[in-house]
């Protein structure tokens, strides 16, 4: 069923217009405007997209036709946006996360000099987030998809004067080329695919009707191409380690871009894929291990960080592998859910981490901090709520999201033992080092250095007030989607339409789901217990720990970006050099030049002939002429 | 077949002799109007066999005399053949321009219906434009031929002014032809003939008057009399292009010029002031709005309609020349600007607003 | 009537001459003026041949042409305005930099 | 020899005459008037071929306008001295053009003409049909050929324009 709806090209369309503004008149604007600017323009969207959210029937699908952009028979692209219950939910997350995020950034970036460029790239990486989402074929997606890089590139190294941040930016940049090029390349071999079976299209909702056309073996292939654009964007292994250095940017934008939106573009893209994604077991396996993988392998690192962002940025890397765990035992509903309860907690971490960092004047570093919570109270308790959700605690958003992946990673029919114990593993070690950072940044005693000290203050209500809006939707957002045992889950039945009927669960009594959750949650009080122990009071221990070659493997991430850098980096550099130093130079410009040469030497007795006479010229022009006149009367 | 040709012979006989009679003519009003003007008595001299009181008569007859008797001077260093050829050339368009001007609407004589213009064209406005054209050569050519520096400058300002306001006079008779949706004259002239509202004659002035000012200027300039007169310019140039001219190639320039002021008049008259047509006249007699009518036969309609076409001619005859010893002369850099940035706009603008009107009136399809 | 083929003769004619005028005179403007003859000549079998053919096609290409002639006699005036001005001379072969 | 016929052969051999003397005056005042002259009477042939519209602009826009900027720049410019005539290369030329008439006149031979036209409407080669072309099928070139005289114009006045 499908309706047109003008409105829904505002969403993509205001953002746009707002960067537009502030990129063309920005320097003539108060920066203050300018934020305002921006502020209004994603607060319409998100109007709009309200609007989209209560308007959209329960199965319904609304369009919004602009132009047919590529018309080239039989093949033929519109500029058209489709929301269903999907992308309706994807535009709230977006748009409302995007609306506190561009108000708390009021706040944080208040006295940056870029101010108004800052809310430009904001606003251009709202538009082409809901292009992404709003797309109804892959094109359109592909240029959202690529949009959202370039503003991740450009929000990353924002401070572009310190070198260091460009070098991340360019290091994300070029790791989500790796994935883009797989997308890219999936992208074309599913549409030559379908070619050949006589359906030339990549929009959406015809791919759903001709799927079932494809042969097995390329479907696997596929969908291996898109998965390895999604592991680029959505920071999964092996092409995870761009997210961590991400976060050189501001920290709204680690919170906007780098947890609640960007990152989860894979998970999106995968959801709505979701009907070939189901035709390859294969692939669907290789998912839920690398999600798993993923969730387990960067929660770990998390453990040992004692940068307050980077804790932050490999635990959205963990949490991203649950939902692609989640995706991958074909649970693409709670995947989805997951990623938007993970949309609240994790902004607010990281806007209270940002908020931390906001009092401290820029340091990041746990080892300087502790003992805040007398300073930042409101900080404070949202973290600790934002910390409880995300580690399980009971009815709360996470609670609920976590739990119904690891129930389907156990019982599904794509699930395994290993799985769930790997992502069982991973919600012990997430409890334990969230609390690991907020007794290290809140508790125990002050190791701020003097002149900081002094400064100490709580952040001003554009900061505070999205901090404790996002706590509350921590905790509440969950309650969408309880497991069957409570009130059942109102969040399944929304998604059905666009995602299908779950697979029924077979062989499993709500107990077997209930001693699952039980057993998370021992694990979960298991990590919190242990990180109170080792760091929520006075002790050596987590000096000791600390010493151990263990946890120094951990804190350097297990040397993974050496590794690259060794396998890579290295040998890619050498091979560039060889070519520009001694293969060009040499052989292609010895050929060039010793042509050119040949010839030089060839032309200079004939060159007299040119004599500069224009009319000379003109005379051997009409001789040519009469001689082929000539020729044709002849024949 | 026969009378056939009789008729047009008669009609381009006639046209010529009007045309070049009232030339002659507006060379003793011109004289005599600068003296109303200057408030002096002016051209008073002639006298033939002792009598001098008929002044009109005794200087028409005088005038030719006295111009043909004067001694034809060609500069030595100058160019013999252009120089006779260039008068020709000026005077040549300005005569076969009045040939697509209507000056009433049909004579009926018996069976047979004359068209009273001397060529009824279906491209008359272009056929003038045409024609037009080609009097700078007369200009351009003669300052040449005089290998004389004055007249050289005369004619390289007389050929850049004419090219200059030839444009816009072009564009502004644009918005005429869209507004009667036809080039040929008599048509415009017919069209002319309607009524707003009831009782406002459908005169292109009325439909067009910024039109209308554009085109009047444009013609002034065209004839190159003052404010416009800066190829002859006597202060700087002493004659301008005609300065090695004397005798009878001298009277053709300036019996050109007249003939060009005529023409000017009666395309004026035709494109904005109804051309032969008479408030209210309709073929048969007046229809006045009030109510009522006055029958006429159909000669007495006819001679009125050539009466009021000859009478508006004369009347914007007087115009220029009223026009000529009432306004101080242009600079050339304020002759050139006025041509180009503002008339030409304005022209532009004229026709996009025309063609936006008729848009509309099609779209509301009401009358006019 | 005169047949098409006088038509298409005369302007091979008219073309010639335009020919030789370009290649013969050393005065850049008679080689403009020659240029035009040229165009006059290709104008008028246009316009013969779309009145043989009966059809518009051949005198809107003489339309076109016009233009064209226009703006090639204009740049064409301009550059000789401005070799003028640096060489005082309208010889062709005073311009022969280009060469070797 | 009918009337169509004697009018046409008089055009002809004035077109002829006045061509001719395009090239051979030595003034070049006199080949621009004598360009003139035979762009006139072109304009008179164009006429009999049922051109009227084309005919005027010919007319209008040839000997009207671009002459005109020829004369003008003549006399702008006023060159002095003529030029040399070297008796070879005149002959040289002369004969290729020759040359090149001889082909085209045997090319035009090679396939019988067609003799007398075909009947057209009357109003053929008027403003509303030329209009009518111009505007639906030839639309786009239209419009390019306006921007051509923009270009022309703005890169007339660019080269003429003294520096400085």
């Amino acid at each position: 069923m499908m309706e047109q709806f003008g409105l829904l090209r505002f969403i993509p369309l205001i953002p746009l217009a707002g960067a537009a503004l502030n990129i063309l008149f920005g320097a003539r604007l108060r920066p203050q405007f300018a934020g305002f600017l921006a502020c209004g323009a994603v607060a319409l969207s998100f109007l709009v997209s309200l609007a989209v959210f209560w308007l959209l029937p329960a199965s319904g699908v609304f369009r919004d036709v602009l132009f047919i952009w590529i018309d080239s028979e039989p093949f033929k692209a519109q500029l058209s946006f489709q929301a269903d219950a999907l992308t309706a939910v994807m535009l709230l997350v977006i748009t409302g996360i995007g609306l506190l995020i561009h108000v708390y950034s009021l706040g944080y970036m208040g006295d940056d000099e870029g101010m108004t460029r800052y809310f430009a790239y904001l606003n251009l990486f709202v538009f082409f987030m809901s292009l992404l989402v709003l797309a109804d074929n892959l094109l359109l997606l592909f240029v959202g998809w690529e949009g959202v890089g370039l503003c991740s590139y450009l929000l990353i190294g924002f401070w572009y004067e310190d070198h260091t941040n460009t070098i991340a930016g360019n290091k994300a940049f070029i790791v989500n080329r790796i994935g883009d090029f797989g997308f890219l390349l999936g992208v074309l071999l599913l549409f030559w695919e379908m070619g050949r079976q006589g359906v030339w299209t990549l929009n959406f909702s015809e791919l759903e009707r001709a799927a079932h056309l494809l042969r097995p073996e390329s479907v696997t292939l596929i969908t291996l191409l898109f998965f390895a654009g999604a592991t680029g964007k959505s920071a999964q292994i092996p092409l995870y380690v761009w997210l961590p250095d991400a976060m050189q940017g501001p920290t709204p934008v680690s919170a906007l871009i780098h947890a609640a939106t960007m990152v989860t573009a894979g998970v999106y893209m995968t959801a709505r894929l979701h009907f070939l994604f189901s035709l390859a077991p294969a692939t669907l396996a290789v998912i839920a291990t690398i999600g798993a993988l993923t969730a387990f392998f960067a929660a770990t690192i998390a453990v040992a960080q004692n940068d307050i962002k980077r804790v932050l940025a490999y635990s959205t890397v963990s949490q991203l592998g649950y939902m692609f765990l989640a995706a991958g035992v074909g649970a693409f509903s709670a995947a989805i859910f997951h990623l938007f309860t993970h949309a609240f907690f994790k902004a607010c971490l990281f806007l209270g981490s940002g908020s931390v960092i906001h009092a401290l004047g820029g340091e990041q570093d746990m080892r300087k901090m502790g003992g805040l919570r007398r300073y930042l109270p409101t900080t404070y308790w949202t973290y600790l709520v934002a910390a409880l959700v995300i580690s399980g605690a009971p009815l709360t958003a996470g609670f609920f999201s976590k739990d119904q992946i690891l129930w389907q990673a156990y019982a599904s029919p794509n699930g395994s033992t290993q799985l769930w114990l790997l992502a069982w593993l991973t919600a012990g070690l997430t409890a334990f080092y969230m609390f690991r950072q907020l007794f290290m940044v809140f508790h125990g005693a002050c190791r701020v250095a003097e002149p900081a000290k002094a400064r100490l203050h709580e952040s001003p209500a554009a900061m505070t007030v999205p901090l404790v809006l996002l706590a509350l939707g921590s905790i509440f957002a969950g309650w969408l989607g309880t497991p069957d045992f409570m009130w059942g889950s109102v969040w399944d039945p929304w998604l059905q339409s666009v995602l299908g009927v779950q697979e029924a669960v077979d062989d499993a009594a709500p107990g077997g789901e209930l001693f699952l959750m039980a057993l998370t949650l021992g694990i979960a009080a298991l990590g919190f217990l242990l990180a109170f122990l080792l760091y929520g009071r006075e002790s050596r221990v987590a000096e000791r720990i600390a010493a151990t070659t263990i946890y120094r493997w951990l804190a350097h991430k297990y040397y993974v970006d050496e590794i690259y850098d060794c396998v890579f980096v290295r040998p890619f550099t050498a091979c560039a050099r060889w070519l520009a130093q001694i293969f060009d130079p040499g052989f292609i410009d010895g050929f060039v030049n010793g042509v050119a040469s040949t010839i030089r030497a060839g032309s200079l007795s004939w060159r007299r002939i040119q004599s500069g006479d224009v009319q000379h010229y003109l005379f051997a022009f009409l001789a040519g002429t009469l001689l082929i006149f000539a020729y044709l009367l002849g024949r | 077949m026969i009378i056939d040709l009789g008729i047009i012979a008669a009609k381009v006989f006639l046209v010529l002799f009007m045309v070049l009679n009232l030339a002659g003519l507006l060379g003793w009003i011109e004289r005599k109007g600068s003296a109303l003007i200057q408030d002096r008595i002016g051209a008073n001299r002639a006298s033939v066999l002792g009598f001098a009181g008929l002044g009109l008569v005794n200087t028409l007859l005088a005038d030719p005399i006295k111009f043909l008797t004067k001694e034809d001077f060609i500069p030595p260093q100058g160019d013999r053949l252009l120089h006779t050829l260039a008068p020709c050339l000026a005077l040549f368009p300005a005569l076969v321009t009045f040939a697509v001007i209507p000056f009433g609407d049909v004579l009926v004589v018996g069976e047979r219906q004359i068209n009273l213009q001397v060529a009824n064209l279906n491209i008359g406005i272009l056929y003038i434009f045409g024609m037009a054209s080609l009097s700078v050569y007369g200009i351009v050519v003669g300052a040449w031929a005089s290998n004389n520096k004055f007249s050289l400058l005369g004619g390289v300002r007389g050929a850049a002014q004419m090219i200059s306001y030839e444009i816009a006079m072009g564009l502004s008779v644009i918005g005429v032809i869209m507004a009667y949706g036809t080039l040929e004259l008599q048509q415009i002239a017919r069209a002319q003939g309607e009524l707003f509202w009831g009782w406002l004659p459908a005169w292109g002035f009325f439909l067009q008057p910024v039109a209308f000012l554009l085109f009047f200027t444009a013609a002034v300039a065209e004839t190159k009399r003052t404010p416009f007169d800066l190829p002859e310019g006597e202060s700087e140039l002493v004659a301008g292009y005609h300065v090695e001219y004397s005798g009878g190639k001298f009277l053709m320039f300036f019996v050109g010029e007249f003939a060009e002021i005529v023409t000017a008049a009666g395309l004026i008259t035709t494109l904005f002031f109804g051309g032969w047509q008479l408030p209210y006249l309709m073929r048969d007699g007046f229809h006045f709005p009030w109510g009522g009518a006055l029958l006429l036969p159909h000669l007495a309609v006819v001679v009125l309609q050539v009466g009021a076409f000859t009478i508006k001619v004369l009347f914007f005859c007087w115009l220029q020349i009223l026009l000529r010893w009432s306004l101080p002369r242009f600079r050339y850099d304020q002759l050139m600007r006025l041509g180009w940035k503002m008339m030409l706009p304005v022209a532009l603008v004229n026709v996009v607003v025309t063609a936006v009107w008729i848009v509309l009136r099609q779209q509301l399809s009401v009358k006019p | 009537m005169a047949p098409l083929n006088y038509y298409l003769v005369l302007s091979a004619i008219i073309f010639a001459i335009g020919v030789a005028g370009v290649v013969i005179r050393r005065n850049f403007i008679v080689i403009l003026l020659s240029i035009e003859l040229m165009l006059n000549a290709v104008n008028l079998t246009f316009i013969a041949f779309a009145r043989y053919l009966g059809s518009m096609e051949g005198q809107v290409i003489v339309f076109f042409v016009m233009t064209v002639a226009a703006a090639e006699a204009v740049v064409g005036l301009a550059i000789i305005i401005s070799i003028f001005r640096h060489r005082r001379s309208l010889d062709p072969r005073e311009m022969q930099l280009l060469k070797w | 020899m009918s009337g169509d016929m004697i009018l046409f052969f008089i055009l002809a051999s004035l077109s002829v005459i006045f061509s001719l003397l395009v090239i051979f005056p030595r003034n070049v005042v006199h080949s621009a008037m004598a360009l003139a002259a035979t762009l006139f009477f072109v304009a008179v042939l164009f006429l009999t071929l049922d051109a009227p519209m084309l005919a005027i602009l010919q007319v209008l826009v040839y000997a009207g306008a671009i002459m005109i900027l020829f004369l003008f720049v003549i006399m702008l410019l006023n060159p002095a001295a003529l030029e040399g005539r070297r008796i070879a290369w005149w002959t040289l030329g002369s004969l290729a053009a020759v040359a090149l008439l001889l082909e085209l006149v045997s090319l035009f031979f090679y396939r019988p003409s067609p003799s007398g036209q075909p009947p057209v409407a009357a109003a053929f080669g008027g403003p509303e049909t030329l209009a009518q072309s111009l505007f639906t099928d030839f639309a786009l070139p239209f419009e390019i050929a306006s921007v051509l005289l923009l270009v022309a114009i703005i890169g007339a006045v660019a080269l003429a324009k003294r520096e400085g």
